[in-house]
């Protein structure tokens, strides 16, 4: 196992890997802008080494600075936790040309599933299910009709060259098709120069599911089941859930025993979340990420898997500490992301944090780099923190969230809990009734 | 207020480099952590880490900004980058300058590598070297000072 | 003011560390407290904790306590007890007292029921009824200021 | 249902019963003295009533204004906590005298096993082992050796009319036995004017193990197993754990279903815990505790229920939600009592806290009513943070436990933080090797 690990990154994801690492008996190196010189991750690792000015670019985005600071520090390998490098192929074949481990999966794993038209071949060829479309452009109406009875109605007239939802149309039955590709087609002339169209299927009222992957270098692939984050704001997201109300046991069993399948073959290594859409009980592929996510906690707590530790053993070249028949689901979970933001318009609100006050008790599990006297950087990302909860059922959990929610106290900048305490009373909310647009529309109804 | 308590590994470590290093005293400091030790006199300043529960107490009220800490002295040459000093051009020469001495703007003061590249630190100004903070073969952090010119 | 003393197992530690590594001085410090040992000079120094911290503003968020904050005006007559008060000796019966009324040391302001069991408030001294902050049937707490007798 | 319940108590335990309150939707009612008009408990309520001035006798042991706060609130029943009025039978009585619930036991219950005289003899009747010995005085040296061949040595010679150690002798085998009597008849005679002496098996290294029972009025009984409370200093307990490391499952089994079967044939309701000491294999009851213990969440976090919960349910008279097949041991759990004292002097140190920092992550728990600002009054007890972190080995919760408490920070005032840190690293409690005499020798050993 390794003695010491470099944290290739900052805030509360930083304090997360920090805590893995310090259970598992491994010294910690944090790096920190100039910015960050007082945060929390720098403050509880064993060591710390400033790399850079404020700005991301120069620090948690400089490669050289990181693996010179792994390189004096005499780490052994690094984490790049979540966003900044952790999905940067080069960086991950830097950090082994130089000697270090990196935690997390191969360089080409990264490259591939960065790629996201490759990702889909890839996938196909794996036989995850991806939204079923015509290869490639459609020649004439005929052929339209043929593609779109046989993946069934609506379908989505795309432009080939397109992009921004230019040269897009739906076509709700067989009597708009010959119409919505005339429209696409001429769209699509005007903006790309280019009138190929392809058809898609359109997925009206999809939710986002994901599903949690880790394996080791020997072999091994286990899933943990699906987390629902259909709750999103402009592709950010709000809160997610585990289980995920819409699933039942055997569409959790069925989807997990591809998606492992999948990786089994794929060859990959590490924690991994192939990303789907659902609806009407099919799942569509939309991407992979190939690294930790924020809202793996709400794995942990329905499996009490740590991921971290998983990801750490298996970079180590350990095999996973467990099997798929020792994966268990007990009760439910749900994270809320609290970020440094106006509840109301959403700008950005950092600052000086006068008090910070998290909640307690029990099923209640806060992940957070903040502390009262702590000053938010404008520089980076605005989570702050992440409130866990856990429950013997979903309406325990809820009932446990809302208390939570009334206790958590951040004094001195705006964050997202009165959202999150606004979210949490909406009846369709509460009913596990919503997909990928319904939280624009809940934020909307608010005026 | 926590205990305060020291680190006493830490003062094993140092003492054992003053006897390995010959040196009559090692000074360590750290945001607001500070170690001294010594067998003698003279002076040497190292910058590295600390334990870690020695510095949770840091996190103690007020909420002093995010300052890096004291403000540089006058003159301050800081490292542009994370890496490792050296003083001279190849180990064994002479060092590039020494205190006292003047300099030109632009000369080579010394070198900081990372990444198995050596990056020429030039004098920001022409001056007189009033101080060297560094020695040679040590790691440096972003915004170390190097030497003080003026 | 924080009691100042020194804590004295720190300085043994210390003394032993001196002892077991050779060193003739240790200097630590964290945040605003620092120590510093020597040997040979035959002096101990330890110097701890001075600059008194900022006080974290008191939670804001949560519900809003029903504090007895301000100080009772001068000439207030408190409740001793939780219950629910009676104006009148019974229903439809005139109050014992109005504002405005002269009234005796002892004399029954009013009654605080709690468990069945009626209990006269009586005039803490001689004096006028300024003002009556209750009404008939309300529930008061401990510390409720009932009425101001001047 | 309740609607409305009161909480006759402070601190942790107040805020603790209120969080179980606010997830059953029930509304909660605090009362406190004046000393307490900014605390927690106070602040999150739904309503609050200050009930008298600082000392304890004149507020929280204030039978008729508790009452009268209940009344004028409006509320439905009243949990009494931990300590204060908890095991009061008179309270309790006049509590359901004036028309409320008592979230706890009956009177009767109460009154019975808060006479430890009686308690002994009713868990003798109910086949609660208990400590070995004779019954009532002995009359000679050889009815003496006969009792103590059979009770096995060591025993102890305790005066009749006795207490505090005066009169009370350890007889290591069959030759000490006589002189041990005299020397024993001797001190009775001098300090109590009375010679009679009795036997007891001697417990020389024993633990101090309890069981955790629920039960409801409708004869259903179960237990969460154990909690090992070993480790204590002047009989207050400072860490405590479960499961414990000096049992298996087969012995765990087999107490509880002791345990369970008397309480069923005792008829008792609510939450309750059997203290035993626990050496080479055998149990012996101390006492009863008839109501909620401050150790246990660790209970809750080994078998995920909610004690408190299932207090207020089988208090309103619904069944409790599970039978003991459904009660299942997960992985270990400790509790870290956090006191206002000095870890060197022991002695209280209350006073403003300057800063409040509370360690998250995966697998802590954090019950504690303090927060930045707050003044912990010299009037009550110095409990002011429980500190529980599960793992799924003892291993793990160790290793979680030393990282948590290295993030713990309470300022300005002294607390028994440090005590904690030393303690989790001593090879002893490491290899759960400890008796109920260890902790004072690990104190003690420190000058």
């Amino acid at each position: 196992m390794f003695e010491k690990v470099l944290i290739a990154n900052r805030g509360e994801i930083a304090l997360r890997i920090h805590r893995a690492c310090r259970e598992m008996g491994i010294r910690t190196v944090a790096v920190h802008s100039t910015a960050d010189a007082d945060a929390m991750h720098v403050r509880l690792a064993d060591e710390s080494v400033c790399i850079g000015p404020p700005p991301s670019r120069q620090s948690y985005l400089n490669m050289p600075a990181i693996l010179s600071a792994a390189t004096i520090a005499g780490a052994d390998a690094i984490h790049p936790g979540i966003g900044f490098l952790s999905e940067n192929a080069q960086f991950a074949a830097m950090v082994e040309e130089h000697g270090f481990t990196f935690i997390g999966p191969s360089p080409e794993h990264i490259t591939l599933m960065g790629d996201k038209v490759a990702a889909k071949d890839a996938a196909r060829s794996l036989n995850i299910p991806v939204v079923p479309g015509s290869d490639g452009a459609i020649d004439n109406d005929v052929e339209a009709m043929r593609v779109a009875e046989e993946i069934g109605f609506p379908v989505l007239v795309k432009a080939a060259a397109g992009g921004g939802g230019k040269g897009m149309k739906v076509a709700e039955s067989s009597n708009d098709l010959v119409q919505a590709l005339s429209l696409a087609r001429a769209e699509a002339k005007a903006n790309f120069g280019n009138d190929a169209v392809y058809l898609e299927k359109y997925l009206s009222h999809p939710r986002h599911i994901e599903i949690q992957i880790l394996a080791d270098s020997h072999g091994n692939v286990i899933h943990l089941g699906e987390r629902d984050c259909s709750l999103q704001r402009r592709h950010q997201k709000l809160l997610e859930e585990a289980p995920s109300p819409a699933l039942n046991a055997s569409q959790r069993t069925a989807i997990g025993e591809t998606a492992t399948a999948a990786m089994r073959r794929f060859g990959y290594r590490g924690a991994g979340t192939l990303e789907f859409l659902f609806q009407d009980g099919e799942f569509y592929f939309i991407e992979m990420n190939t690294r930790l996510q924020v809202e793996h906690p709400v794995s942990e707590m329905i499996t009490g898997i740590d991921l971290v530790r998983e990801q750490i053993r298996v970079a180590a070249g350990a095999p996973l500490s467990l099997a798929q028949d020792d994966v268990t689901f007990n009760g439910h979970a749900i994270e809320c992301r609290i970020n440094a933001e106006s509840s109301e318009t959403f700008l950005p609100s950092p600052g000086l944090v006068t008090d910070y006050h998290a909640p307690g008790g029990l099923g209640v599990r806060v992940d957070s780099a903040l502390y009262a006297g702590y000053r938010v950087p404008s520089h980076y990302d605005s989570l702050i923190a992440k409130l866990i909860v856990s429950g013997s059922s979903r309406n325990e959990c809820l009932m446990r969230l809302r208390r939570a929610l009334e206790e958590f106290f951040i004094g001195g900048i705006e964050t997202s809990i009165p959202l999150h305490r606004r979210l949490i009373a909406a009846p369709d909310f509460i009913n596990g009734d919503y997909d990928i647009r319904w939280l624009e529309k809940f934020v909307a109804s608010k005026e | 207020m926590p205990k305060f308590d020291v680190d006493e590994s830490l003062v094993r470590k140092l003492a054992g480099l003053l006897e390995e290093t010959g040196l009559n005293e090692i000074e360590y400091e750290i945001s607001d952590q500070r170690i001294r030790v010594t067998r003698g006199g003279a002076t040497m300043i190292a910058a590295a880490q600390a334990a870690p529960m020695a510095q949770a107490p840091a996190m103690a009220g007020a909420a002093p900004a995010a300052a890096p800490s004291d403000a540089p002295p006058a003159g301050a040459v800081l490292s542009p980058m994370v890496g490792t000093v050296y003083v001279s051009p190849e180990p064994g020469a002479p060092p590039y300058v020494k205190v006292g001495d003047q300099v030109a703007e632009g000369q080579t003061l010394l070198i900081v590598e990372a990444m198995k590249v050596m990056n020429p630190i030039p004098a920001p100004r022409a001056g007189k070297v009033e101080q060297i903070l560094v020695s040679d073969a040590q790691p440096v952090e972003y915004g170390d000072v190097l030497l003080v010119v003026q």
